[in-house]
């Protein structure tokens, strides 16, 4: 039998009990449609401004930074498959197996060096950091 | 190694030159330039060739190293010189001097560029005149497209931006058909040759191994080819209709490269016809060209003496001359005898030092008036006698005065195409041209009696006084030549007879 | 070491087959594969389904009351266990409001993504005693790319709201979960190389080996005893994962009220909060599976369940216990934290454990 | 022969040290982040592409790569994956010259950019990339290479980022590049689909034996693959139809990155195309299955595209925009190399090469010239050209040399190549081609006069000020003209190279 | 249990067709690059089906290759659309036209 039925039928079935559960809600619930309740919950307030808020650029930085080394462990998972029949037989060296891996991995973390000794990992930058930076160039 | 030496000497003094810093720049191109003309006048001296380059002759100064192979074809460093070239070649070398003498005053604007360019052109020309490999001798002979497209547009007068994109459009469409036409020519070759050296092509085409080419058969490529080759030919000599370039570009070229583009220039072309179209082709392929080529000879020379006629620009009237003269070198050429092609060749040296020796009189008036009108000028006599007097002599050279070198020139060719027997109704064509002479000598002693004699009216007065000794002293030496080749031709004209009989052989007449 | 063959399908017997065994319906070809395999997964979704059910209203509250040195639920049944039922029954019957900003097709599926995600991760978990629905060959790289799902929906649900509070809850959710995926995914990938497969059935079964004979007393070669440093990051990789303590900055109540969850009421609510533990239970189960031996244990192989659940618990456990003892970190170290921490650590760990491993073979 | 052994994989020192300088220059600016020394950074660029370009010459003339009694072979490395042959190490020589003469021109140009490092780490791995794409054997080595000379370019392009030019260049250079990548990528899985093979000679093979039984039933989609390639391709080398992006990405970008990509870029996607057309898809038994001769495509191709570039340059007012039409341009022009392969003579691929090297030179000047323009500040379009030549004497006459090489004047380099192309369309059977040629370069001619006529035959505008000269730009400029004039003597050595290279690949 | 291989070119042919219908009427630049995965990703299902069908893993090899590249190309791809944000306030791809001539 192939596995992939069976995952299927459990993606299935991670569908239907959400919605079951709504239905079932929905049978149970009651309804009171009242203007207020559906305002934005800014704790009791009235909601100012609009949703679609600016926001740090740092969220933006790691997700590229996120994108670069998830696709690298995508790729390096191949390898880590294959690796330990590569190190039994006897066909190559263990260098051999290591090397690319290693350099791969090193050319991805001078990456990440760079990334942070640029700051892009740098979540907050206080104004003495920042006076520091415009002094750096 | 001499040719090797003079182009090397032209090319690393142009490039010095370029460096140089202005002030001194004219005097270092004239110390340069010395250097080549000595040498080419001791080759002159020296010269042991004999024969024609193309046909078998033995070379003087020949040298040939490998370049670039293509395919099947050799490319090759091949220089020689033989009777035909060599005084070209002096001709070059010291018309390069001379101008450069002559630039002192008119230039005075980056002026190491100017020199830098000039030495760059001779150069080239020495090579075109002495490159026996196709591709080395196209190669020069575009260089010298570009610093001349410079030195007009840079240097030239009020119109000169269209007078120099004038110039190089027409001849460089006309290098472009040229050269297609070529190399057809040796892609119909085939095997037969396996260089684009001349003297190779040249023995194929005579053995008669010329295939077809993209479905033309062998004769009628032959003369496509001759056909194209002739048209690009006639753009740069220039003869009627391919000649509106010229007058735009000598009237707006500073004086030195008026000199240089009547003096040398327009000889590339009337020399690649001779070398290529009379006699790389068989006759067979030329007799049904020979009518017409020498209509359009007859042509350019009436046409242009009378649109000479026409001009108030001194400098234009010089201009539409040389067409004229250009007219009497296709003649020659078209005669396919000996003292025709001789003629015609001694005619461009002899042409090269008359024109510019007037354009060199024109420019020392020009300097000092600022106008080349013959309205305006009339009266320079009085003011200035040594340069009036001197442009009156180079107009009589042109008229064909005896004694200088235009009436030998002149006499050469009038004889050998009164005697041709490969042109038909040789000596209408000649009476024709003739007819030319009277109207040369019309409007040069017209335009004489106009400019330089008669009241002085110039509008403004100007301060005009006797030219320095540097913009005379070159004249001098062009009239002592001059006259020193008209006394003797046979001081070059023997040299050409020897290169030009082999032409003559080959060509079974 | 030793040779570990890689389980081709059929070595193990896995419950679609057995259902399809037990009630026949083998026999009706196609169909029947799919109703037993539906069944199947049926059984395992319910299974977990009734865990977070435990875990949610009560488990917690009673391990936060101990730790807390209280009392919490306790009127309804035994030790107040009712309460699971009472909470089903309140949150289900309560009004939904979904706010006027919403933009609804996304803030509608956003709870059915969260849960369904953390459902469908079971299904490659081998939990012992004949359950474990499916065994894909690339069942690790299966798992984590399920899990992963979930910062979907956890997006979707802070931008959906229309809640400036959400969509930063579900802002910092992302960046959480991309700062923390990698170094948990490269420090899993260290088990690979020790197992040299994805199979999750060959990762369990490589660490039934013996890692220490002592006679009386084998301890297995978990990879949680074979690789310690592996299992310590990847624990707290997985806390981040999950957004547990302390790195629950996502619904960080104290500075963005819930977070993601701000707007959501009924059922919806139920369903994010249920998919929270979901995910939980699956990090948990993905713990054990890969570090903790899966459902080995002492006893007969048909204790296996227990024992998963038991260490699947422990884990539970573990983030409850941190949840009370540990402070929340601040947003900007938690990404200092994944990116210049754990990640050069994995990457530490994963060329050491790959020099290790070449040594000894 | 060669005196030192090395070991097989060192034969990819060109790309591994440009690779190597590009990360060397991450660690300096992570070391020392937004430094700014920009002799280190761009010395460090210009001696990395150096050293590049003297070990590819080196191995060129010790006959690594070559056939024969003299040469070791090609160098097949990762099975196959990556080759290194005479080709490969002729194109490595293009892409580290333009990387050489780019990073000494970005000295100056740069200058005052904050992100100097990037620059030219970018710089360096666009050039790893391109050098890559010379030796790449397997389409999935050419999509990553393509793809690693790509994504820098689209960063450098966009580079100067409150320039609202240069984004909008990135972003419309990014738009077409990523819509033409997703064709070619696309193109490859149909490729596969119908051999089942990746690597270009056992693409070959699989397309041999299925013409030769008569069973190769994907004749449909091997054919809409290789059209997809040729899109690809055509966006790399800025060919029609994927050229629209040239013009705007040239113009926007900074100048040394225009000339980058114009000259290094165009022969990186050349180098691909030579290599997946003679090696993987062999033309008769190609044809036979799909129906179709592939030189076709590339007639039509090389004739629109060297029409559409020439007549678009010519209507230009902009400087920069006319050097990147004139680029579509001599994109035909090199099309012809593909073009003419249906005669199954090396010379035709040969002459493209050369004039891929010879441009390597021309262009890249042209374009260090409008660097070396912009530095000054003088303006764009040819009015504000007017008379530099008085100022700038020896920059000036350098771009007369570019230009007139470009067009292909004789006592130039580009009149070599030009020539060959000729011939070698000639020799092709491809008159009509032969002919546009010819036409197109005479009306090239009218505009690459244009400029030189407003350098030198115009007035300068009244106030100008006193014009810098640039170490750096002056430098890669005077070298790019010497060059460019050198190879006109020295021509014999690039055309045996060539003509060898092309051998191989065909035979 | 096999579908046929004619199906997932179809499939993938759609996809692709999708992703190039949205190039050519979307004017918004994330659309774009979503168009543009899309045809990535139908070039993906191709790549992997014909592995499939031809039994070599070749082209699953290149499936990975081409994920990872389409990924660091919307990582350049987004960072030049919000420096084209930045500077033209506007993800348009038809406002920018500074150069037009």
């Amino acid at each position: 039998m192939n596995d992939w039925i069976a995952i299927g039928a459990l993606a299935l079935v991670g569908l239907l009990i959400p919605l079951g559960m709504m239905a079932v809600s929905y049978l149970l619930r009651p309804s009171v449609p009242e203007t207020s309740k559906r305002a934005t919950y800014e704790s009791g307030e009235v909601p100012t401004g609009g949703t679609r808020i600016r926001f740090n650029i740092q969220y933006y930085m790691v997700a590229l930074l996120f994108l670069v080394f998830d696709i690298e462990t995508v790729l390096l998972f191949p390898w880590a498959v294959v690796y330990l029949d590569a190190v039994e037989s006897d066909a190559v060296s263990l260098f051999e197996i290591l090397a690319p891996m290693v350099a791969f991995v090193v050319i991805l973390l001078i990456g990440l060096a760079w990334a942070w000794r640029n700051g892009a990992v740098e979540w907050a930058q206080t104004t003495r950091q920042v006076d520091a930076e415009g002094n750096r160039s | 190694m001499m040719i090797e030496i003079l182009i090397g000497v032209a090319l690393i003094g142009a490039f010095a030159t370029f460096l140089a810093p202005n002030r001194i720049a004219g005097k270092l191109a004239f110390a340069i330039s010395l250097i080549p003309a000595g040498l080419s006048i001791w080759m002159f001296s020296a010269f042991d060739g004999s024969g024609n380059a193309l046909l078998g002759g033995d070379l003087a100064f020949e040298s040939q190293a490998a370049w670039i192979t293509l395919g099947a074809y050799d490319i090759t460093w091949f220089v020689g010189l033989d009777g035909s070239s060599l005084p070209l070649v002096v001709l070059t070398t010291i018309l390069v001097t001379l101008a450069i003498v002559s630039s002192w005053t008119p230039i005075d604007d980056r002026e190491s560029q100017f020199y830098g360019l000039v030495l760059f052109i001779e150069a080239n020309l020495i090579g075109v005149f002495a490159a026996l490999d196709f591709f080395l001798w196209f190669v020069f002979w575009e260089a010298v497209l570009i610093p001349m497209y410079l030195l007009i547009g840079i240097w030239g007068g009020p119109r000169r931006k269209y007078a120099a994109i004038k110039f190089f459009v027409y001849t460089n469409v006309a290098s472009l058909l040229m050269f297609g036409a070529f190399i057809a020519l040796v892609f119909g070759l085939g095997d037969s040759v396996t260089s684009f050296a001349l003297p190779e092509i040249t023995a194929a085409m005579a053995a008669g191994e010329l295939g077809s080419f993209y479905g033309l058969g062998p004769t009628t490529l032959a003369s496509a080819v001759f056909v194209a080759m002739f048209v690009g030919f006639a753009v740069k000599v220039p003869i009627v209709p391919f000649h509106t370039w010229l007058p735009d570009a000598h009237v707006e070229a500073p004086t030195p490269a008026s000199v240089l583009l009547a003096g040398v220039l327009l000889k590339m072309g009337t020399y690649a016809l001779l070398r290529f179209n009379f006699t790389m082709f068989p006759t067979e392929i030329i007799e049904p060209f020979v009518l017409p080529i020498a209509a359009i000879a007859v042509i350019s020379v009436i046409y242009g003496a009378m649109l000479a006629l026409a001009q108030t620009d001194l400098k234009r009237i010089v201009a539409y001359s040389s067409v004229s003269s250009m007219g009497y070198v296709i003649l020659g050429l078209i005669a396919f005898t000996q003292f025709g092609i001789g003629g015609a060749t001694f005619q461009m040296v002899s042409h090269g030092l008359i024109s510019g020796l007037m354009f060199m009189a024109v420019g020392v008036i020009y300097n000092a008036t600022h106008t080349r009108m013959v309205t305006d000028m009339s009266g320079m006599a009085d003011r200035m006698p040594v340069a009036v007097g001197i442009l009156i002599a180079g107009a009589f050279g042109y008229m064909g005065l005896p004694l200088m070198s235009g009436f030998a020139a002149e006499f050469y060719i009038f004889f050998g195409a009164f005697e041709s027997t490969f042109l038909e109704y040789a000596p209408i064509f000649t009476a024709l041209a003739m007819f030319g002479i009277v109207v040369v000598a019309g409007y040069l002693l017209f335009a004489m009696q106009r400019a330089v004699f008669g009241p002085y009216n110039l509008e403004t007065d100007y301060e005009v006084g006797r030219a320095p000794l540097h913009d005379v002293a070159p004249m001098f030496v062009l009239l002592g030549l001059i006259i020193a080749l008209g006394v003797a031709p046979e001081l070059i004209f023997e040299m050409i007879t020897d290169a030009v009989d082999p032409i003559l052989d080959g060509g079974e007449l | 070491m030793s040779a570990v063959t890689p389980l081709q399908n059929g070595d193990t017997v896995l419950l679609p087959e057995r259902i399809a065994d037990l009630t026949g319906l083998g026999e009706f070809g196609v169909a029947g594969e799919l109703l037993a395999a539906f069944l199947g997964a049926f059984v395992i979704a319910n299974l977990m389904m009734a865990m977070t059910g435990v875990a949610g209203p009560w488990a917690k509250r009673k391990i936060t009351a101990a730790f807390t040195d209280r009392i919490a639920v306790n009127h309804l049944g035994p030790a107040g266990i009712f309460i699971i039922v009472a909470d089903a029954v309140r949150l289900l019957s309560k009004e939904n409001i979904i706010p006027e900003n919403a933009d609804r097709p996304a803030y509608d599926l956003a709870p059915i993504v969260i849960a369904g995600s953390a459902l469908l991760g079971f299904a490659v978990i081998p939990m012992g005693s004949g359950i474990h629905l499916a065994d894909p060959e690339v069942g690790l790289v299966f798992v984590f790319a399920v899990a992963g799902i979930a910062s979907i929906g956890l997006v979707m649900a802070g931008y959906a709201s229309g809640n400036k509070y959400s969509m930063l809850g579900g802002l910092r959710a992302v960046a959480q979960n991309v700062a923390y995926e990698i170094p948990l995914v490269v420090t899993g990938m260290s088990v690979v190389l020790f197992a040299g497969s994805l199979q999750m059935g060959t990762i369990v079964e490589a660490q039934a080996q013996p890692l220490v004979d002592l006679g009386v007393v084998s301890i297995p070669s978990w990879y949680a005893l074979v690789n310690p440093f592996a299992f310590v990051l990847f624990l707290i990789a997985n806390f981040a994962e999950v957004g547990r303590n302390p790195f629950d900055m996502p619904e960080a109540p104290a500075e963005l009220i819930a977070g993601y969850q701000t707007e959501y009421s009924s059922v919806y609510f139920v369903l994010v909060y249920l998919g929270e533990f979901l995910h939980i239970f699956l990090g948990g189960a993905i713990i054990a599976t890969i570090f903790l031996g899966g459902p080995a244990g002492p006893g007969p192989a048909e204790l296996g369940i227990v024992w998963f659940l038991l260490k699947i618990w422990a884990v539970f456990l573990l983030t409850q216990w941190l949840r009370s003892a540990i402070p929340r970190v601040r947003i900007d170290q938690l990404i200092e934290i994944g990116w210049k921490g754990l990640l050069v650590l994995s990457f530490a760990n994963l060329a050491l454990t790959a020099a290790i491993v070449g040594v000894i073979a | 022969m060669a005196v030192v052994e090395l070991p097989e994989w060192a034969a990819l020192a060109p790309v591994l040290i440009l690779a190597g300088t590009a990360l060397a220059l991450f660690v300096f600016d992570s070391i020392n982040p937004r430094s700014t020394n920009r002799t280190v950074l761009a010395g460090t660029a210009a001696i990395g592409s150096l050293v590049a370009l003297g070990v590819a010459v080196w191995f060129t003339v010790a006959g690594v790569g070559a056939s024969g009694l003299e040469g070791f072979g090609a160098i097949e490395l990762f099975d196959g994956q990556l080759v290194v042959d005479q080709m490969a190490l002729y194109f490595m020589i293009i892409v580290a010259v333009v990387t050489a003469l780019v990073s000494v021109a970005s000295y100056d140009y740069m200058e005052g950019h904050t992100y100097q490092a990037e620059y030219y780490s970018l710089v360096m791995l666009a050039a790893t990339g391109m050098a890559t794409m010379a030796a790449a054997n397997s389409l999935v080595t050419i999509l990553i290479a393509l793809e690693l000379a790509s994504l820098p370019s689209y960063a450098l392009v966009a580079i100067l980022k409150d320039n609202r030019g240069s984004i909008e260049a990135g972003l419309k250079y990014f738009l077409i590049g990523a819509l033409s990548s997703a064709i070619f990528v696309y193109g490859i899985s149909l490729v596969y689909g119908a051999t089942g093979y990746l690597q270009l000679d056992a693409i070959a093979t699989q397309l041999e034996t299925g013409a030769a039984d008569g069973e190769f039933a994907y004749g449909g989609l091997l054919g809409l693959g290789i059209l997809m390639l040729i899109g690809g391709f055509a966006f790399k080398t800025a060919s029609v139809p994927f050229h629209f992006w040239a013009p705007e990405a040239y113009e926007g970008a900074p100048a040394p990155i225009a000339a980058f990509l114009s000259s290094a870029s165009k022969a990186a996607g050349f180098v691909i195309a030579f290599r997946v057309f003679t090696t993987a898809f062999p033309l008769d038994a190609t044809s036979a299955l799909i129906g179709v001769d592939w030189t076709l495509a590339f007639v039509i191709l090389a004739i629109v595209t060297m029409t559409v570039g020439n007549f678009a340059a010519a209507t230009q007012q902009n400087v920069k925009r006319m050097l990147a039409y004139s680029s579509i341009g001599h994109a035909g022009y090199a099309l012809i190399g593909l073009a003419g392969l249906g005669a199954g003579s090396e010379l035709v691929m040969g002459a493209a090469m050369m004039h891929l090297l010879v441009y390597g030179f021309m262009n890249t000047g042209a374009f260090l010239f409008v660097a070396l323009a912009e530095h000054w500040g003088v303006g764009r379009t040819f009015e504000d050209y007017n008379g530099l030549g008085q100022r700038a004497p020896v920059a000036c006459f350098a771009l007369v040399i570019f230009m007139f090489s470009l067009a292909g004047i004789p006592p130039l380099g580009g009149f070599w190549s030009k020539y060959f192309l000729f011939t070698g369309a000639i020799e092709a059977g491809l008159l009509v081609v032969a002919a546009a040629l010819i036409v197109n370069s005479a009306l090239s001619l009218y505009y690459y006069s244009r400029l030189v006529k407003a350098v030198w035959f115009e007035e300068p505008p009244a106030a100008r000020d006193s014009l810098g000269q640039p170490t750096g730009l002056y430098a890669a400029i005077v070298f790019a003209a010497v060059m460019t004039v050198v190879l006109l003597p020295g021509f014999g050595p690039v055309v045996e190279t060539a003509l060898d290279a092309a051998a191989a690949m065909i035979a | 249990m096999t579908v046929g291989i004619e199906y997932y070119v179809l499939l993938s042919m759609l996809l692709f067709c999708i992703g190039l219908f949205g190039i050519l009427t979307r004017r918004n630049a994330l659309m774009f690059l979503m168009s543009v995965e899309l045809m990535v990703n139908a070039a993906n299902i191709n790549l992997i089906a014909f592995a499939f069908y031809h039994g070599n893993l070749t082209g699953q090899v290149l499936a990975l290759f081409v994920m990872a590249l389409a990924a660091a190309e919307v990582a350049i791809g987004l960072g030049i659309i919000l420096v084209l944000y930045r500077n033209f306030r506007d993800v348009d791809v038809t406002v920018p036209t500074t150069m037009r001539w």
